[in-house]
């Protein structure tokens, strides 16, 4: 009984607490594939409540108007077995989930993250690292890169690609929908894109160790006259990333703050995905000593392509 | 004998045959020695068949891995039938439905791992031909 | 054999003996044992039935296991990272000896285990040995063999593709070996103890480990050596 | 000497678990001297420590993971107040520790508090459903409990030496990898799940042959209890995908202690393969849970309503599909990896097409109460709390089951509240139900009444206001994991959700109560006729607690409902025949080989976690020896004399006569 009070006690404060999510979450979306993911999810989960709905009032209806005190139910202990019952009970259930394939189907391609959503000419290339414990944002076509911040221009489709310079993460902005796991050694692609101008939330969504909470970002929609002022400006400072800076970039540290480099040494991108420049390092001891392998550094006579790693521009035959 | 087991004092299990057991029905045409001989005899030739697919050019080049796959598939049937005495009387139903579900769930694992590795892997390694995930 | 009592051949004499002790043979409907296995119309199976299936449902788990291993040999496989492939490392001749050796232990183990069913124990003793020697022979070459390749840097820290090589193979000789003290311990209670209930039912799931292994190694050879030396 | 061990292992720095983790030692040590002083340790040892019998080791199994529950479930409190009071400062856990929690409760949870309740569920049941005396192979039994225990004290071991994974319950590479996880946390998490795994698949091995090979007389496979079937195909999953777990985490050992590539960034290692090895086992591992305590709701379903189930065969078929079915869907846990739109179709479809199974099911309860004539007895409100929340937790399953819609949930929140909504109403609600269902049948005597509803209702209420707000915030975007709250907007969930546990915290508090009360009060609860429910199936028929035996003799089984068709004929006037002359029985006899191998199985588990090679060889021996020992063995039963059978049988016909009476009267 103490139970269903505070059970009534609760709702309001649910409510309130879902009314106010909503102008933030997966649930408000400000692109395309954003809204794509909610009608489906959405459509998804109204056909499933009109069977499951039902179902559950009819399972408490049954106990309670069946309860032994009743003296109106009727007790048929032989009523064990009904060939039609069982007929709409395996199809009900079998219809519902013809149908949520369809969706499945049709929405797993429609909003597959490799799919791009405008001509290519019109897409903005970003290249994603997630590193111990922020992201990395680059521009290839402006040379210019960001950390945990991202800027975007409003109305453009975006072609992320993403790597790891260690362990897994997932990159995730939830008004913008779809995310995508990213990984060392390989390149992931996902695309997305910003409707309006503002400022949305992004994280990392798979853990990846102790300064994990602090992988958040904030995601500037900007209009492309906003954006293109901000990379020229910004191509004006001193910040280089290179091989060396990156080196330092990827030594682990907790809640960084938002900062830029003006200038990316080319083809960084690929030669972190190819393992050009080593997988960062994790830390050096645990409790519980230090190890006693430690892994092989890469060769880089294994790379069937020599890279001079101190070389302005990295310079791949073709990229892959 | 001087362990007490008494369990083992019974009338034989008419309808069940323990995995792997021999003569269980009579009129199973091969058993005892004989079977073990005819067993080796097809699993040699099956395994010099295997290597001959390979150490030879007797098969076309990209069809070795289906003969091997094929042979492979043959021998283990020769062992299960004439060294682990699985057949399909009735005595035996139960052993071969277990039989069955593992079947099912190695095959489940080994192809859908391949399958969905495959997918990850095209899309996501890089550069073709430098080999981190072969070429 | 159904109602073959007292026939000489074993299991039926394992199990033939009369019913008057066993407890879960109490109360039990005659033999009218219709319909197939494990219908249940009989009651409790018997002992050597029950091991042996448990054993048998063991040996499918184990199968998985190396299903597992070798899904990871499939995915892995190409990834020499710049190393040797198999191409490079298998030697042929070497496996087949191996295979000739497995599969001839394998058949003496059958041998073995129809002289105990005749209760000759000197002849089970024999082939057992021949068994054992024949499977340690295997180990010994499987050992060179890792032991070359480790030398010539192809050990198992080399690449994926070479981790899942020895995790692989070795993962079936860790099996052979384990096996090989199985026999060993089992030859000595069969000497010293004859041929008591338990472990004639050993004796049987050892065979239906060691041809297990057997089935296991051809997927080896065919799969691992002989398509990783002809791809 | 001692490996990597030495006294930096132990984390003085880190007063929380330190001190929690004394006052836990403490205890057991004045909880053992209790024990020595009283004189009970040769009777612990004889009946309970080497005991093979399978209802023992069902009990112990239970104990175990009642512990393991609480242990788990101050983890989880540690969480929802932590996380809450970020939102306010810096909350009380550094990362460092709370990783280790959320992935220590993970751990603790599915395999040393969920696994051992279902799996002692079977244990206890399944034998005395089946009409037999023990399962296929009692030593064995013995012996994988006691390495369930084995892994469960070291994953306890690592709060006090050492530490924990801080890689989540299931350790992703590379992050476990000894690049980035060099300490011994993965270690231990490796080798107390290889431990207890070994356990759990000798216990499937056990029961699988327990059922197919072991049952009365006239127990045709379709006239075994449903628990049994899902018993069946729970185990049947265990033995095929443990197996699998082992093979992964083998890879995974490899790579840590000896410089293997499998997972690793370099070297051709691929990460993705350890995810897809793991899922391939982790899925079918949640259905491993759900399938006993969906057995036993149908029970319960059937009992309370004093009807047999509905639609038994549709339930078998239901089972056995769910169980083939649960093998085909694993990449539902890395849609958003990229395998690419055909894969993730493939497997969105397969996965909801699971729902179709477990909808036939809900629907057959609810006809099983159609028609019924319902109690409301403790077992039977976790039935209903059941059916109704599992529903839910069922549906937002099939929700992530869209691939689509799982691209923007997968990891949040809202998939940490989908699925503690399936296991805390499937699993922990069976196991609670299960609990109170067959408790006087292990001990004779009820569990109070009144207790158990009050937990029920504050259990329910609890768990509804904590998961209702974590579907809300992770729709919010808030992903899992989170050691500090990075966002204002989610703090109205998360305090509701704090509420919750607090509610939560009084239905555990109740359940415990309710035991020591039900001890105290034993006289005025005890159970004199075997059948305190009106039950249905066989294990009802025995007294309670059961002999060791089970059975005087095996009963003959000619329907499905053998022991309620029994009864209407003994009501009718028919009494059951009375055997005229009783057997003497043979029973295994006790073995200390379960402890004494689990004991060397924590020694090389241990060893190798510090890289004390000379133990780990050392512990091995012991093992090896202990294996001769037992094989060497020549006396592998006792007999237990047809007069004391004759006692024990004819005491429990008196007392079923004189109930049959009553009910006669009453009729
Ligand atoms: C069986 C599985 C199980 C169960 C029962 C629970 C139960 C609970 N879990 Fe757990 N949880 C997991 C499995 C489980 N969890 C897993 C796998 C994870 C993921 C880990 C990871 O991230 O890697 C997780 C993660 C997880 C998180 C982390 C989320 C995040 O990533 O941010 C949180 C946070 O709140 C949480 C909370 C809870 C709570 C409040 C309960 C409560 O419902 C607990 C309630 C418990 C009880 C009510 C039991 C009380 C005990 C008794 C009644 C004993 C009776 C004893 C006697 C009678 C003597 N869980
Ligand atoms: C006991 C445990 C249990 C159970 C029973 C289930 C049941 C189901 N689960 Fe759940 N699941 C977990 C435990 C469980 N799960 C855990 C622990 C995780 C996360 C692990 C981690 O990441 O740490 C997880 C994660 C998880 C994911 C991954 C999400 C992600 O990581 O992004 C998915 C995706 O498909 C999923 C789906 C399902 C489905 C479709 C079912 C179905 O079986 C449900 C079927 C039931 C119903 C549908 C309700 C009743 C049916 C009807 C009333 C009929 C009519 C209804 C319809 C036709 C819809 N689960
Ligand atoms: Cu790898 Cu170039
Ligand atoms: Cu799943």
């Amino acid at each position: 009984m103490a139970g269903r009070k505070a059970l009534g006690g609760a709702l309001p404060l649910l409510c309130a607490a879902l009314l106010s999510g909503c102008g933030r979450g997966v649930l408000d979306p400000q692109g395309p594939v954003g809204e794509g993911n909610r009608q489906i999810l959405l459509n998804s989960l109204a056909v499933m409540l009109v069977i499951v709905v039902p179902t559950i009032i009819g399972a408490l209806w049954f106990a309670w108007w069946f309860r032994a005190s009743n003296p109106k139910a009727r007790y048929d202990p032989t009523f064990t077995y009904s060939g039609r019952i069982e007929l709409i009970v395996w199809s009900i259930p079998t219809l519902t989930i013809l149908f949520l394939g369809g969706l499945i189907y049709y929405g797993s391609h429609q909003l597959d993250p490799r799919r791009s959503l405008g001509p290519a000419d019109r897409t903005l290339e970003v290249q994603v690292v997630a590193l111990d414990w922020k992201w990395l944002f680059i521009y290839p076509d402006r040379q210019v890169a960001t950390v945990n911040e991202l800027r975007l221009p409003a109305g453009v489709p975006v072609r992320f690609r993403l790597t790891s310079a260690s362990v897994m993460n997932v990159f995730f902005v939830p008004q913008l929908g779809t995310m995508i796991y990213a990984m060392n050694g390989m390149e992931s692609e996902l695309n997305l894109q910003a409707d309006h101008v503002g400022q949305l939330y992004g994280q990392g969504a798979h853990y990846s160790g102790a300064g994990f909470p602090g992988m958040n970002f904030t995601v500037h929609v900007l209009a492309q006259d906003d954006f293109d002022q901000w990379a020229t400006r910004l191509r004006g400072g001193t910040a280089v990333l290179n091989a060396e800076t990156y080196a330092e970039l990827a030594q682990q540290s907790h809640d960084v703050a938002p900062f830029a480099y003006s200038q990316v040494q080319g083809g960084l991108f690929d030669a972190i995905v190819r393992q050009v420049l080593p997988p960062a390092r994790g830390p050096d001891s645990g409790r519980g000593g230090e190890p006693e392998i430690h892994p092989q550094p890469l060769d880089a006579s294994i790379c069937t392509t020599p890279v001079d790693v101190s070389r302005m521009d990295f310079d791949f035959d073709g990229r892959g | 004998m001087s362990v007490k087991d008494h369990r083992e004092d019974h009338a034989p299990d008419m309808d069940d045959a323990a995995p792997g057991q021999e003569t269980v029905n009579e009129r199973e045409p091969v058993g005892g020695l004989q079977g073990y001989v005819i067993g080796f005899g097809f699993a040699v030739l099956l395994t010099a068949a295997s290597f001959a697919v390979v150490m030879t050019d007797l098969v076309y080049g990209p069809a070795v891995v289906s003969a091997l796959v094929v042979l492979a598939i043959g021998q283990m049937g020769v062992h299960l039938v004439f060294f682990l005495h699985l057949t399909t009387g009735p005595d035996n139903t139960n052993n071969v439905l277990a039989l069955a579900f593992g079947i099912f769930v190695v095959v489940l694992v080994v192809l859908g791992s391949i399958w969905i590795m495959s997918h990850l892997n095209h899309a996501m390694m890089p550069m073709p031909g430098m080999n981190r995930f072969g070429s | 054999m159904s109602g073959a009592a007292g026939s000489s051949t074993l299991p039926s004499d394992i199990s033939a003996r009369s019913g008057e002790h066993d407890p879960y043979r109490v109360g039990r409907h005659g033999g009218h044992g219709h319909g197939s296995t494990g219908s249940g119309a009989v009651g409790p199976a018997s002992r050597y039935v029950t091991v042996t299936y448990g054993f048998w449902i063991f040996l499918l788990s184990d199968i998985i296991m190396f299903s597992a291993f070798f899904a990871g040999y499939a995915v892995l496989s190409g990834a020499t990272a710049g190393g040797p492939t198999g191409r490079e490392l298998f030697e042929l001749p070497r496996v087949a000896i191996q295979t000739g050796l497995l599969l001839t232990s394998s058949f003496t183990c059958g041998l073995g285990s129809l002289a105990s069913h005749r209760r000759d124990m000197a002849w089970t003793q024999i082939w057992l040995l021949v068994t054992g020697v024949l499977g340690a022979a295997f180990l010994v070459l499987e050992v060179q063999e890792f032991a070359a390749m480790i030398d010539e840097g192809a050990g198992p820290t080399r690449s994926a593709f070479l981790s899942s090589f020895f995790a692989l193979v070795g993962c079936h000789g860790l099996h052979v070996g384990l096996g090989l003290l199985w026999l060993g311990t089992m030859m000595a209670q069969l000497w010293l103890k004859g041929f008591r209930d338990d472990i004639l039912r050993r004796l049987h799931c050892f065979n239906l480990f060691w041809h297990a292994l057997d089935i296991v190694w051809v997927a080896i050879f065919s799969l691992v050596y002989l398509l990783g030396a002809s791809a | 000497m001692l490996g990597k061990l030495d006294w930096a292992a132990i984390p003085f720095e880190e007063p929380i678990p330190l001190i929690a983790a004394l006052v836990v030692f403490l205890g057991m040590v004045g909880l053992f001297a209790w024990v020595a002083l009283k004189g009970w340790l040769p009777y612990l040892w004889r009946e309970w420590i080497t005991s093979v019998d399978h209802k023992r080791i069902g009990v112990m199994y239970i104990i175990l993971a009642m512990l393991m529950l609480l242990r788990g479930f101050v983890d989880a409190i540690m969480m929802r107040t932590h996380q809450t009071a970020t939102l306010f400062g810096e909350g009380y856990l550094p990362p460092d520790h709370y990783d280790q929690i959320f992935s220590a409760h993970g751990t603790i949870m599915i395999f040393f508090a969920s696994m051992p309740f279902m799996i002692g569920l079977m244990n206890f049941v399944v034998p005395l459903q089946l009409g037999v005396r023990d399962v296929a192979f009692p030593t064995l039994n013995s012996v994988g409990f006691w390495l369930t225990a084995s892994g469960a004290l070291l994953v306890n071991l690592s709060l006090v030496i050492g530490e924990f994974a801080r890689t989540g319950w299931l350790p992703y590479a590379p992050l476990s990898e000894l690049e980035y996880s060099p300490g011994v946390g993965v270690d231990y998490y490796l080798w107390a799940i290889q431990i207890s795994g070994v356990g759990t698949l000798v216990t499937g091995v056990n029961l699988v042959t327990t059922i197919l090979k072991m049952r009365a007389p006239g127990m045709g496979y379709l006239r075994m209890p449903i628990f049994c079937w899902t018993s069946l195909a729970s185990c049947m999953l265990i033995v095929a995908a443990f197996p699998i777990l082992t093979a992964t985490l083998a890879m995974l050992t490899l790579d840590r202690y000896l410089g293997f590539h499998f997972f690793t960034n370099t070297a051709g290692g691929n990460p993705m393969m350890f995810v897809n090895l793991i899922w391939a086992w982790g899925h079918p591992e949640v259905y491993i849970l759900v399938l006993p305590a969906f057995g036993l709701f149908s029970e319960i379903f059937s009992t309370f309503s004093s009807k047999p189930l509905f639609g038994y065969r549709s339930m078998v078929a239901a089972t056995l599909f769910i169980c083939v079915v649960s093998f085909t869907v694993w990449l539902h846990h890395f849609f958003t990896m990229g395998a690419g739109a055909d894969v993730n179709a493939a497997f969105g479809i397969a996965t909801s097409v699971i729902a179709v199974g477990t909808g036939v099911k809900i629907y057959n309860w609810m006809f099983t109460m159609y028609g019924g004539r319902i109690r409301f007895d403790t077992p039977m409100l976790w039935a209903l709390g059941f059916i109704t929340t599992f529903t839910v937790g069922g549906m937002t399953g099939v929700l992530l089951a869209v691939p689509a819609a799982d691209f923007v949930l997968h990891n949040s929140m809202f998939l940490v509240a989908h699925f503690h909504n399936v296991i805390i109403s499937g699993v922990l609600f069976g196991a609670f139900a299960g609990y109170t269902f067959w408790f006087p049948k292990a001990f004779g005597f009820r569990l109070h009444e009144g207790w158990g509803k009050a937990a029920f209702w504050f259990t329910l209420v609890g768990f509804i206001l904590v998961f209702v707000p974590l579907y809300v915030v992770g729709l919010q975007g808030m992903t899992r994991r989170l050691q500090s709250i990075p966002v204002d907007g989610w703090a109205p969930s998360l305090l509701v959700a704090l509420f919750g546990v607090a509610v939560m915290i009084a239905g555990a508090a109740c359940q415990v109560i309710q035991l020591f009360v039900s001890i105290r009060q034993r006289d005025s609860l005890r159970d004199e006729t075997g059948d305190p429910w009106d039950g249905r199936s066989l294990e009802w028929s025995t007294p309670s607690p059961p002999p060791a035996f089970n059975f005087a003799r095996l009963p003959h089984v000619e329907d499905e409902e053998p022991y309620w068709n029994i009864k209407q004929r003994a009501i009718e006037g028919q009494p059951p025949e009375v055997p005229e002359s009783y057997q003497p029985i043979e029973m295994p006899k006790n073995s200390p080989t379960g402890f004494v191998s689990a004991f060397f199985a924590t020694l090389i588990g241990f060893a190798l976690i510090w890289h004390i090679w000379w133990l780990a060889i050392l512990g091995m021996i012991g093992a090896y020896a202990t294996f001769v020992v037992f094989a060497w063995r020549d006396e592998a039963e006792y007999e237990i004399p047809a007069s004391e059978v004759e006692r024990v049988d004819r005491e429990r016909l008196e007392t079923r006569q004189a109930w049959y009476k009553r009910r006669e009267e009453h009729a």
